[in-house]
């Protein structure tokens, strides 16, 4: 059977076999560098293009389709193009915050990568505070935002990057607050421990109703988090023109372009791995022959399929509503998300206590 | 021009909203001068676009310049020819065959539909919906059809001449137009499906860039504009030119004077014309479709005032003729113009969003308002 | 609420003001008023419950090689009766008394004609060209306006 | 009845947003509403209006006889001057001076397709042509000589 799980430990026998330790290590590390930024560069190029094909089908287009079949090879060639352009850095511009910010927000996206666990016993950093570790550093990117906004000397970015800010960390709080309602029924931090706790079932199915709530918001805080449509206040290009990248060009523009892609898929990775078990698959109490018949899926297409599926589901969000306003989409966090994933989280941890759930 | 630059002495933020700017729909200019995302201060600066159309009237003929008043309000082209050759007739006392009129009537009813089908897909846009637009384009791309076979263009027809329309309509357009209604009618409840009843569209329209009705009239806004503060204003029922006496259609007004308003007035209007193209399809008589006239046309010394609702609102032909083949003053007054002037007042203490809200319900073109 | 002939309206109009002259022909009552009796003369007009003129639909300027007509379309929303206020003022020096406190579009329109025509309003609470850039030099609807560059003759 | 407005709130909004996510739903699950046209690769199916004005042409026929008299009834009609006609003097075998077209010149770059021209034409020589891909890369290219060359007025036309 194939798996994910056996070619990291050919690999790292083979590594260990001829090489001194330490130098096996060192090329594991670059080893899992380079997987890390292929991966990057297949999410952005598979991801724009799907989000150009969804939209399409939506607007009753047929979108990309002259660059390879049914346009795939679409985003090469606009990465292509980017490339090749001119990276302006405008005259009034702090030369030094306007060229970093790209990388920053480049490098959270990054790093969040660690803990995600892509298949069975495939993981970068099994660390166990994950959850508190993804919460923490996918908030920096706020400061790359910040930064491009301030840097550009731009009144419309200046405007993106404060909106962007207030944005974001509003909605950190209930995006938090429904991790935590999914943690309190594990009872662990680790990543590795809440898909290992799903083995009997996922939590969008264990947890009830509350749990389902907590999916629902955590879905909207992360679209927010991510400044996506709906909530694509910071970059609203029919109010800011671009928002905080309106003054980047060129590869500067694609690294944002590509952390925006990157960093929907690592909030859907998280979605899919606190609600939907990650890579376990579908499991229902104690059918042992369906159990057993879906074990035969590989773990990593479990993984994709569910990260995938949720991607999809944002992105017919953005495809289907308008904007809000900027003290409306505070409103709504403030007046509703909040409140409700408080009551939702103790609603949880009673259903926890008592071990109401499955 | 320097306080447009940066901030003023009230450390308020002033920012350019245009020239080009995806909100402005062409090559509107506003100078916001905003205190954080609030609007304080709303200025149009125009003329990006201006061609001076009444100047160049000046020295074209009465056949000639029709066709120029299509590139004014360039999504109710028909409408425009409609209201110059009807200035023309008024002052000549050309006397209209019944065919013509029907056609021209017809015409001008699925030009306002095409227009505001257009508008609500962009104005969708405006509010960060993208979808709306090609759902739009879709109904519109079938009337820009059916003109294309009949008058021979898609966008500025110049089909009207005065005394009639240029050419008979197509054989197929009656048989075109049913099964276009038939069209609108299968999709009209996708618009309220996909926008209207969309609770976060709703928040952002209702109570947002209210117009009462006293200032919708001092501010001369007409059309749906003014009918959603309330105001009755359609020329086709006030003043009514053509045969819009002899049909059956409603007004729509609204109080609320509210974007929301402005926008429900706009969506039942399109099911008026709608009644109207109804009306009429099935009745268009036989005859001429173009009444005789001189190769040369010469008007009559005097002035001459015509005005017709188009989907933006009352558009006036004002000629002053001193009996030659040309005008000696042509004047349009163009309902964009003087929209365009209450949106201050509409958003003076709202967001930017709520600029962009309101300004999309205004419908503006801009080539219209400078000419 | 119903509309006032012509005829009517002619005799309501030179009760406010007698001194107004009529030009006959057109659609519509064609009253001139002289520039120094035009703001007593409107503001009747807009408040006097009888007409009650409060929607001036186009104002433009006539450009007749000797003078300016400024030319206002008023209506009335409760009545719809329309009529035609002509104000014929100095070609070599046009300036006119503003109307826009009273109709707020009059603002803008107003701006349009000053940038066109040079008609100075008096009073206008922002009068700079609208149309054409802040530096342009002329008055691109005069009669007697020539651009060489912009100007095609065909 | 806070909570309870709160709710119905809530169950509206979320109503509002589902009802539209299933009409994008139902667009995304049904291809064959797309309405797409491919537009180049189309060419051999695009089927124009007859009446669709694309340029002026003028009409010759299989004897390279055109119907243009050289009235200039066209030039006068253009609004734009689009049209300019050069005459030339032919000496007919009864030793005549007889009028006739030199040059039909025709400035694509300035025509506004209104059909004005066409419609002043006494005799139907000029049409509307349904040709809609005017680009070309050099502006001289738009300024067109719409009489081909040796070609002559039909007879009977006058």
């Amino acid at each position: 059977m194939f798996s994910l799980e056996g070619i990291t430990n050919t690999v790292h026998e083979w590594l260990n076999n001829h090489f001194s330790p330490t130098l096996a290590l060192l090329t594991e590390f670059v080893l899992v560098g380079v997987a890390a930024i292929a991966l990057f560069a297949l999410l952005g190029l598979g991801l724009v293009w799907m989000e150009r094909k969804v939209a399409a089908v939506m607007q009753i287009r047929l979108g990309p389709n002259r660059v390879g079949p049914k346009g795939i090879f679409q985003t090469t060639a606009d990465t292509l193009k980017l490339i090749m352009k001119e990276g302006l850095t405008p005259d009034g511009a702090d030369k030094f915050l306007f060229n970093l910010a790209p990388y920053i927000v480049m490098i959270v996206a990054m790093l969040i990568l660690a803990p995600i666990a892509f298949a069975k016993n495939f993981q970068i950093w099994d660390i166990n505070i994950g959850v508190l570790y993804l919460s923490a550093v996918s908030s920096l990117s706020v400061i790359g935002v910040l930064m491009a906004g301030w840097a550009s000397n731009n009144k419309y970015s200046l405007l993106g990057a404060m909106r962007s800010g207030a944005q974001i960390v509003s909605y950190e709080l209930s995006a938090g607050l429904s991790v935590i309602s999914i943690v309190v029924m594990t009872g662990s931090l680790s990543i590795n421990d809440i898909i290992l706790s799903q083995q009997n079932g996922w939590w969008i199915f264990k947890g009830h109703i509350p749990a389902f709530i907590s999916f629902v918001i955590f879905i909207i805080a992360v679209t927010a988090e991510t400044n996506r449509a709906p909530f694509d206040l910071a970059e609203a290009e029919s109010e800011l023109t671009a928002g905080f990248h309106t003054e980047y060009s060129g590869m500067k523009f694609a690294l944002f372009f590509l952390a925006e892609y990157i960093n929907i898929f690592i909030v859907c990775a998280i979605g899919a791995t606190l609600f939907f078990g990650g890579w376990m698959p579908l499991h229902i109490g104690h059918w042992e022959g369906f159990n057993h018949v879906m074990d035969y899926i590989p773990s990593s297409i479990w993984f994709f399929g569910k990260t995938i599926g949720l991607i999809f589901l944002i992105m017919w969000f953005r495809w289907t509503f308008p904007r809000l306003r900027i003290d409306q989409l505070l409103n709504l966090e403030w007046k509703y998300l909040l409140p409700i994933s408080m009551f939702n989280l103790i609603l949880m941890t009673i259903v926890a206590i008592m071990g109401w759930h499955f | 021009m320097v306080e447009e630059i940066g901030t003023n002495t009230e450390g308020d933020l002033i920012i350019n909203v245009g020239p080009q700017h995806p909100a402005t729909h062409g090559v509107l200019h506003l100078v916001l001068t905003l205190s954080g995302e609030t609007i304080k201060k709303v200025e149009p600066h125009l003329g990006y676009i201006h061609r001076s159309i009444e100047k160049m009237c000046e020295s074209l003929s009465y056949r000639q310049f029709i066709y120029v008043t299509s590139r004014m309000d360039y999504l109710s082209s028909h409408i425009n020819n409609h209201a110059c050759a009807l200035t023309v007739e008024k002052a000549m006392q050309i006397e209209v065959p019944q065919r013509a009129q029907y056609i021209r009537v017809i015409m001008d009813e699925l030009t306002r539909i095409a227009s505001h089908e257009l508008w609500w897909g962009a104005m969708a846009m405006d509010l960060g919906a993208f979808t709306p637009f090609f759902h739009a384009f879709r109904e519109r791309e079938t009337i820009t059809d059916i003109m294309e076979k009949t008058c021979g263009a898609r966008l500025t027809m110049n089909y009207m001449v005065p005394g009639g329309v240029m050419v008979d309509l197509h054989p197929d357009f009656q048989k075109d137009v049913k099964s276009f209604i038939q069209l609108y009618k299968s999709k009209f409840e996708e618009y309220n499906e996909l926008v209207t009843g969309n609770i976060i569209f709703q928040n952002r329209m209702k109570g947002i860039g209210i117009l009462s009705k006293e200032d919708a009239i001092s501010y001369g806004c007409s059309g749906p504009v003014a009918r959603a503060s309330g105001v009755h204003c359609d020329i086709r029922k006030l003043y009514p030119y053509e045969i819009y006496s002899q049909l059956e259609f409603d007004e729509i007004l609204d109080t609320a004077g509210d974007s929301f308003a402005r926008y429900m007035v706009r969506l039942k209007e399109m099911q008026q014309s709608i009644r109207i193209v109804e009306q009429l399809i099935d009745n268009i008589p036989e005859g001429e479709f173009q009444a005789k006239t001189k190769a040369v046309l010469k008007l009559p010394k005097g002035e001459f005032y015509q005005r017709v609702e188009t989907a933006r609102g009352e558009l006036g032909v004002y000629i002053v003729s001193e009996g030659g083949t040309t005008p000696y003053r042509i004047k349009f007054r163009s309902p964009g113009f003087s929209n365009l002037s209450a949106l201050e007042h509409m958003v003076k203490g709202l967001k930017i969003g709520d600029l962009v809200a309101a300004m999309g319900t205004l419908d503006l073109v801009i080539p219209d308002i400078d000419r | 609420m119903i509309a006032m002939t012509n005829e009517e309206l002619k005799i309501k109009l030179t009760e406010f003001l007698p001194t107004i002259t009529f030009e006959e022909g057109g659609e519509w009552l064609n009253v001139f008023v002289t520039p120094r009796e035009l703001r007593s003369f409107v503001q009747k007009i807009r408040t006097s419950e009888d007409v009650l003129f409060d929607y001036l639909f186009c104002l433009t300027c006539v450009d007749w090689k000797t003078h300016f007509n400024i030319v206002y379309h008023f209506s009335s929303t409760t009545y719809r009766h329309n009529f035609v206020l002509k104000v014929k003022i100095d070609r070599a020096n046009p300036e006119i008394e503003t109307v826009s406190d009273i109709w707020r579009t009059a603002e803008m329109l107003e701006r349009e004609v000053y940038d066109l025509f040079g008609v100075k309003f008096l009073n206008h609470p922002d009068l700079r060209r609208l149309i054409m850039p802040d530096d342009w030099q002329g008055w691109p609807l005069r009669k007697d306006y020539e651009d060489a560059i912009n100007m095609i003759k065909l | 009845m806070f909570i309870k407005d709160y709710i119905k709130d809530v169950y509206g909004a979320v109503k509002s947003l589902l009802t539209g996510m299933r009409m994008t739903g139902y667009y995304f699950t049904h291809h064959k509403e797309i309405i797409t046209e491919q537009y180049p690769d189309n060419r051999a199916t695009l089927h124009l209006a007859e009446r669709f004005r694309g340029e002026v042409v003028m009409s010759h026929d299989e004897n390279n006889e055109h119907a243009c008299t050289g009235c200039s009834a066209c030039e006068i009609a253009c609004p734009n001057g689009t049209i300019k006609i050069i005459n030339k003097f032919d000496i007919t075998p009864e030793g005549k001076k007889k009028k006739a077209i030199d040059t039909f010149v025709y400035h694509l770059e300035l025509c506004t397709m209104c059909n004005l021209c066409v419609q002043a034409c006494p005799t139907d020589a000029i049409k509307m042509a349904q040709n809609f891909e005017h680009s070309v890369y050099d502006r001289s290219k738009l300024t067109k000589k719409l009489n081909k060359d040796g070609s002559k007025l039909r007879e009977g036309i006058e």
